[in-house]
């Protein structure tokens, strides 16, 4: 994105009021820091995030939640909200996210390749086919020609992280950004990029938005270079 | 209360107030009470029909007959049916215990096992990881010496329940003891029975209603069980997947509206079974007469 | 309707179980009936019926002319608008409340504060001596202190028909004297009604000026408890008496049971008859020896055998059993000179002059 | 059961007999009672220990002392209370009709207040919205009418926590009122109180300790609700975001650990507030003598 | 320990609310002993004790040299080991069973097979006439046979020590007589000891081979009950026989009570001691009118106020309050003639002669 301190949102006097962001609950780190920063920059503005599961807030969002910008996790969920017709801009993909292999902390199955996940002693736990993750770790698997029957098919990708993490499971299949935000209790596989997926996360203001100026002005800031380098620190891959 | 109307819906009325089991005195309910009651049951009622309402009849049948469906299905209820048994052979003990043993505490055992049910369900899950997984405080141990572990297994499924909605029995029992006449208790150590056979004859049959409650509470508790079984025992078709799991990730997935179905499959069965529970499985008195009522108790003429 | 009238005026059908419950019951202002039966007779169900706690299935009950339950009629007057008070035979004390709490309920229910209640409450816990028991909860009281608690938890009310169910039955020999005198003084002092169930004929005696006597859900016997014991009617009233009662058909001067015993009597008409033989006029002798009537004019002897022998000061009462089950009553130094032990047989004799016979 | 050892030692089994408020029959408990107990209570203690033993207790005052922890407590405490006050005001009632109306479809009326337990909580928050949101069978004339909408309101968490909460304390007390002997509600009537007063005065106290066991398995659940509120009420910081909710974004989000911290707060409070509901208010017999027990009843002489 | 003996042995020390028990008490094998005693004397806290359901604080209690409950030993023995049978005041029968259920349950919790259980509880339900009733619940009992019913329950057990609470209070007197008869007949035929609770003197005399008479937790009188009738030592016994008791100090032909009250006496030692003045033996004047003394040598003059009349067949008894309460019994006739009311004040007189002093 174009940056600057001033960027091209700088327009302080046409900005006030509340702005409601719903977004996916595994930016809710991230975001807090971006809205943090956004008020700095609109003081008269003030904005409150709504962290939910990407389909559960489309949900909400069908059901007439009071909701001027949402950022969705994944295309599908976003494709749900417009096919309802409940937005204002078109999606913009703002970030994106890479599959890693994940395991436990020192690696203690010396996993280093996809095809070590087919080993039978090995307990692997993907995210649930109906999940975003699960659909890329899916077709990451099938681009690999590898065969993995996992012990649990998870929610979402963060159930998959926590039971790496407590040792219940030696691998799984999640975001670079859970990796990373795991600390040291994991450890990151890459993943060759000619079998990779990556997933790209969209942005969209809603027709429910009661104050479209200001989720215009979010939209932006998040592209902004400000926004973009605050998502860097936590993983995520600029678009 | 002086009624007037036909002698023919008089007599209805008479003829009901004799089968109810609490003649005269008992049954008659004041008018702010049935308002009230009126409320609650709308209450309830308003959501399951905004879920009729909504649900995607049309395609009902399809999402209905998916093989995973019917899979989920039938996990769910061994699973709970388990739940609920391993909850009535540990909680009833627990429950007596509690009620009728002092002991320094007493207070603390029975916050324990209330508990689980504040603990956030994926917390509970988190905890049972830390108790009984592969690398928890006895799980370890498990894994260790018997090569057992409960992650990712039915049985996991069912422990996971188990910690759940066992309180719920553990406290409405408890409260029924309490509510009980020990008398009866201390007539039958007299006629030569010992605790356990008393405990058999005289107290669990009087207890039976809250008993029943108690038992149909953690059953639909373990029913409806989503996070602590998906946290705990992992989401595989076939082996840990339970029906509230099905319907969480088809409402996840790209066809939120098949949950809706899920949902009412499940409310469906649970339905069947609590209104197949008779009254008298709860302990009304049946038959005309005086209230019974009382704990185990010789009724009107004590 | 009927006109209004004064006291209670009731017609009682309703069946319950086993129980076929029919009767008519009148009791006037300032009248105390007693209702005495066996049990199982159906007395208490008597009493719920009136207090509005079993609904009738037929009849009609009024007090003071207003109808409290006319199924016909669709009328229904529920416990708590009844001017009825009601000591259970099974006390039910309110075990969460204290003992003035207990009787300050009924004032307390009908609105009155609760200061003035707890004074009336404590008169009346004067007035049965129970002032020490103010505080106590139910839980800690004796049986007998139970029993008068409720007692005062009814009459603190002041209701115009007062049912009793049993109440003196727990209360020991000397509380009971005092309970009664006390309660015929206060019952005396107002206009209501009271009915008295009760076992005890010396209750009946005492306070009841008129009883009913009830067997099988019906009124078999109805009048002062000297007309009823005078000439009982039933097995009941015999036994509550402690008389021998032999039903059967009297002919020529002689009443025959159904089980083709032969009474003698004396001066009877013909037809379905009574025959009372008061057990101090048999007398008993040993079976085989010298019979009392062998050489005598004693037409009557029956044979039996020695069930029982009870002791009542220096008199014993000796049940027999045998075609004609009587009990005797004979000395204590009677008894000892025949040597009678249980198991005995003996012949029992009667004059027939002392046999009254009225007709059934 | 000859007791031998000290004098001394006897003398205080004796005291402790006594004092229990059971003396002698009632109070025995057979060996494999004590057993089954032992497992249930441990069972219900390890995971908690396990969450303990793995607690980052290190960062623990960082994240407890986070604004948004304190907020999301408060906030919690506010609706579960709110939620367990209202479940009481209308459960009760509902529960009183439940246990003494005799009228058609009241089995199908009781199955209808357990659903809300069998439904998953998110399906439960979806059907809140088909009910009360603002396209909702209802909610849309709360809407129309008086600009009235419950979503995303703290209002709207506390609906959902009494949705999913309510149930509990109607099965458990309608349980105690079945229990009940109705002849303490006629001897009260027979007094001159209306039905009314004699629920006041009579059945309430005598049903004290099944309502307390209700209302603190409402307040339990209410206080550990997620899937619903998340739903139906979203999860704004300060207005929607309880306890549950906040542990589930530090789980989702950056900081799984801080998740366990928050969650042992959630229990601890939870913890505190039910070890403090002493023996009394559950209606135990306190003091010497007979176990007092029965419904509202004479105690040993009846 | 003692060395063994036959029958029941006991001191029974507790303290329970108000209740301060302190009492020694044997019963031998095969002998009745009746307990009687004021509401709250804490009858039914001994049946407890013996039964095991209330622990003591002190003494010790032996059946057949078997140390049952001896707290200064630590030892207890459980209520489910006794060889005690309890018939409880207010019956406790089990709700959800039936009536032979109720009776086999005894047997079937010592592990009897269910069909020989039922055999026998049957057998026991023909003797207490309840054969009819074997199916019924007690919730639809009456009173009178919920209380046959927990009798022949705690029968069925066959135990040594057979504990009973009031268990004929409830019984009809037709019924009560049988049962009376039938209690007499099964006890006579067992070994055990039998503790029976009552206030009818007239189960006192008919079974009990001695009375207890306690009051306040204590033993006041023990005997057969026409010695303890013959010489009352406490108001309760008074009341019960329907005597007038006064108790005073005697100096010089005199007995002077607390209050004041002379009462001349006829050769009686000097001391502390008891006046028994029967109801029979005490005349009535109208005060003020012509004294039934005026002219004559009865020197015990007494005034008085009614306070209570009763009658009993031809006779009234008629309760006096003044610095002396008396009941007197006159005949009807008396009564009538002298136009006696409650509230009027009345003289009363006995003969010294007739009053019996006996030294307390
Ligand atoms: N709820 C009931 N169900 C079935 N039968 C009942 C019920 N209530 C009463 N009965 C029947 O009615 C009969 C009379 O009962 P009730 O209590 O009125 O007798 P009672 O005359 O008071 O006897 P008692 O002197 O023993 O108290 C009983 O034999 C019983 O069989
Ligand atoms: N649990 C208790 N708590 C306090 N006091 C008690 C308790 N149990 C008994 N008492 C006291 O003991 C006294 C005696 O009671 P008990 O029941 O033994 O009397 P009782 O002789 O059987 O009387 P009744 O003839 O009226 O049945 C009562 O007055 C009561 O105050
Ligand atoms: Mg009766
Ligand atoms: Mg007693």
């Amino acid at each position: 994105g174009s940056g600057g301190a001033t960027g091209p949102t700088t327009d302080p006097a046409g900005l006030e009021g509340g702005l409601t962001v719903f977004a996916a609950a595994s930016l809710a780190a991230a975001f807090d820091e971006i809205g943090a920063a956004f008020m700095t920059e609109n003081s008269d503005v003030t904005v409150t995030f709504n962290y939910a599961g990407s389909s559960e807030l489309v949900s909400q969002i069908n059901e007439g939640a009071p909701v001027d910008v949402f950022a969705s996790a994944d295309l599908a969920s976003m494709t749900r909200l417009t096919e309802a017709g409940g937005n204002a801009t078109e999606p913009a993909v703002f970030v994106k996210n890479t599959p890693r292999i994940i395991v436990g902390e020192g690696n203690p199955k010396a996993i280093a390749t996809l095809a070590d996940l087919a080993e039978p002693d090995t307990i692997v736990v993907l995210c649930a086919p109906e999940v975003p993750c699960g659909k890329y770790a899916a077709t990451i698997l099938t681009n690999a020609k590898v065969t993995v029957t996992p012990k649990s098919q998870e929610q979402n990708v963060k159930a998959v992280v926590s039971k790496v993490t407590a040792g219940e499971a030696d691998a799984g299949i999640v975001y670079a950004t859970d990796v990373l935000a795991a600390g040291d209790k994991a450890e990151g596989v890459d993943i060759p990029a000619d079998v990779n997926v990556i997933a790209e996360y969209p942005i969209v203001a809603t027709k429910a938005s009661a104050n479209p100026d200001a989720a215009a002005a979010f939209i932006e800031f998040v592209a902004s270079e400000p926004g973009q380098k605050i998502l860097d620190s936590y993983g995520f891959l600029r678009p | 209360m002086t009624r007037t109307g036909t002698a023919e819906r008089a007599q209805q009325a008479r003829a009901r107030g004799r089968f109810r089991g609490r003649s005269g005195g008992g049954a008659a309910v004041p008018g702010p009470v049935l308002a009230l009651a009126a409320v609650a049951g709308t209450f309830f009622a308003l959501p399951l029909l905004g879920l009729l309402w909504r649900a995607p009849w049309s395609n009902a049948w399809t999402y209905l007959t998916a093989p995973a469906a019917t899979t989920a299905l039938r996990l769910s209820l061994w699973c709970s049916l388990w739940a609920t048994a391993l909850s009535v052979l540990f909680g009833v003990p627990l429950a007596w215990v509690l009620a009728r043993v002092e002991f320094p505490g007493r207070g603390a055992v029975r916050a324990l096992c209330t508990l689980s049910m504040v603990l956030p369900p994926v917390v509970g899950g988190v905890a049972l990881f830390f108790a009984l997984g592969r690398r928890g405080l006895v799980g370890q141990y498990l894994d260790r010496w018997f090569g057992f572990r409960l992650p990712f297994t039915t049985t996991g499924v069912i422990v996971a329940q188990t910690f759940v909605a066992m309180p719920f029995l553990v406290i409405t029992v408890e409260a029924a003891l309490r509510q009980l006449d020990a008398r009866y208790e201390e007539a039958s150590r007299t006629l030569g029975a010992s605790p356990w056979y008393t405990f058999r004859r005289v107290t669990l049959p009087a207890i039976r209603p809250a008993l029943v409650a108690g038992a149909v509470l953690t059953w639909a508790r373990a029913l409806g069980e989503f996070g602590a079984t998906i946290t705990f025992a992992g989401n595989f078709p076939g082996t840990t997947q339970t029906m509230p799991l099905a319907v969480y990730l088809a409402l996840e997935g790209s066809n939120p509206e098949s949950a809706i179905i899920l949902a009412l499959v499940l409310m469906g069965v649970s339905f069947t079974v609590l209104v197949s529970l008779r009254d008298r499985w709860l302990g009304a008195a049946t038959g005309g007469g005086v209230g019974a009522g009382g704990a185990g108790a010789g009724g009107r003429h004590r | 309707m009927r006109s209004p009238r004064a006291g209670l005026d009731a017609h009682l059908q309703l069946r319950l179980g086993d129980l076929d419950l029919d009767l008519e019951l009148a009791v006037a202002p300032g009248e105390l009936v007693a209702l005495l039966g066996p049990n199982g007779a159906g007395k208490t169900t008597v009493l719920r019926c009136l207090a509005g706690l079993a609904p009738l299935d037929g009849g009609r009950i009024t007090v003071d002319g207003a109808v409290l339950d006319d199924p016909s009629a669709g009328v229904l007057v529920g416990p708590e608008q009844r001017p009825v008070g009601f000591v259970f035979q099974s006390y039910l004390l309110f075990d969460r409340m204290s003992v003035t709490e207990n009787v300050a309920y009924g004032l307390r229910a009908r609105g009155r504060p609760k200061a003035e209640a707890r004074r009336q409450a404590g008169t009346w816990l004067d007035r049965l001596g129970l002032a020490e028991l103010a505080e106590r909860r139910p839980t800690s009281l004796s049986g007998g202190q139970a029993q008068r608690v409720a007692l005062a938890r009814a009459l603190a009310t002041d209701p115009r028909l007062l049912l009793l169910d049993e109440p003196l039955a727990a209360l020991d020999a000397g509380t009971r004297t005092t309970v009664r005198r006390d309660l015929h003084h206060h019952l005396a002092s107002f206009e209501g009604m009271r009915l008295l169930v009760t076992h005890d004929p010396l209750d009946a005696f005492a306070l009841a000026d008129r009883v009913v006597i009830m067997e099988d859900g019906r009124a078999v016997q109805a009048g002062t408890l000297a007309e009823v014991t005078a000439r009982p009617r039933s097995r009941y009233v015999a036994d509550l008496v402690g008389v021998n009662l032999v039903s059967g058909q009297v002919e020529g001067g002689e009443l025959r049971t159904p089980g083709g015993v032969r009474v003698v009597v004396a001066d009877a008409d013909p037809g379905p008859s009574y025959a009372l033989i008061r057990p101090h006029s048999i007398v008993l002798a040993r079976a085989g020896g010298d019979g009392p009537g062998a050489a005598t004019s004693v037409r009557n002897q029956w044979p039996g055998t020695i069930i029982g022998v009870e002791r009542l000061g220096d008199r014993v009462r000796v049940a027999l059993d045998g075609p004609l089950p009587l009990t005797a009553e004979i000395t204590v130094a009677a008894l000892e000179a025949l040597e009678l032990r249980p198991g005995d047989p003996v012949l029992a004799a009667a004059k027939a002059t002392e046999i009254e016979v009225y007709p059934a």
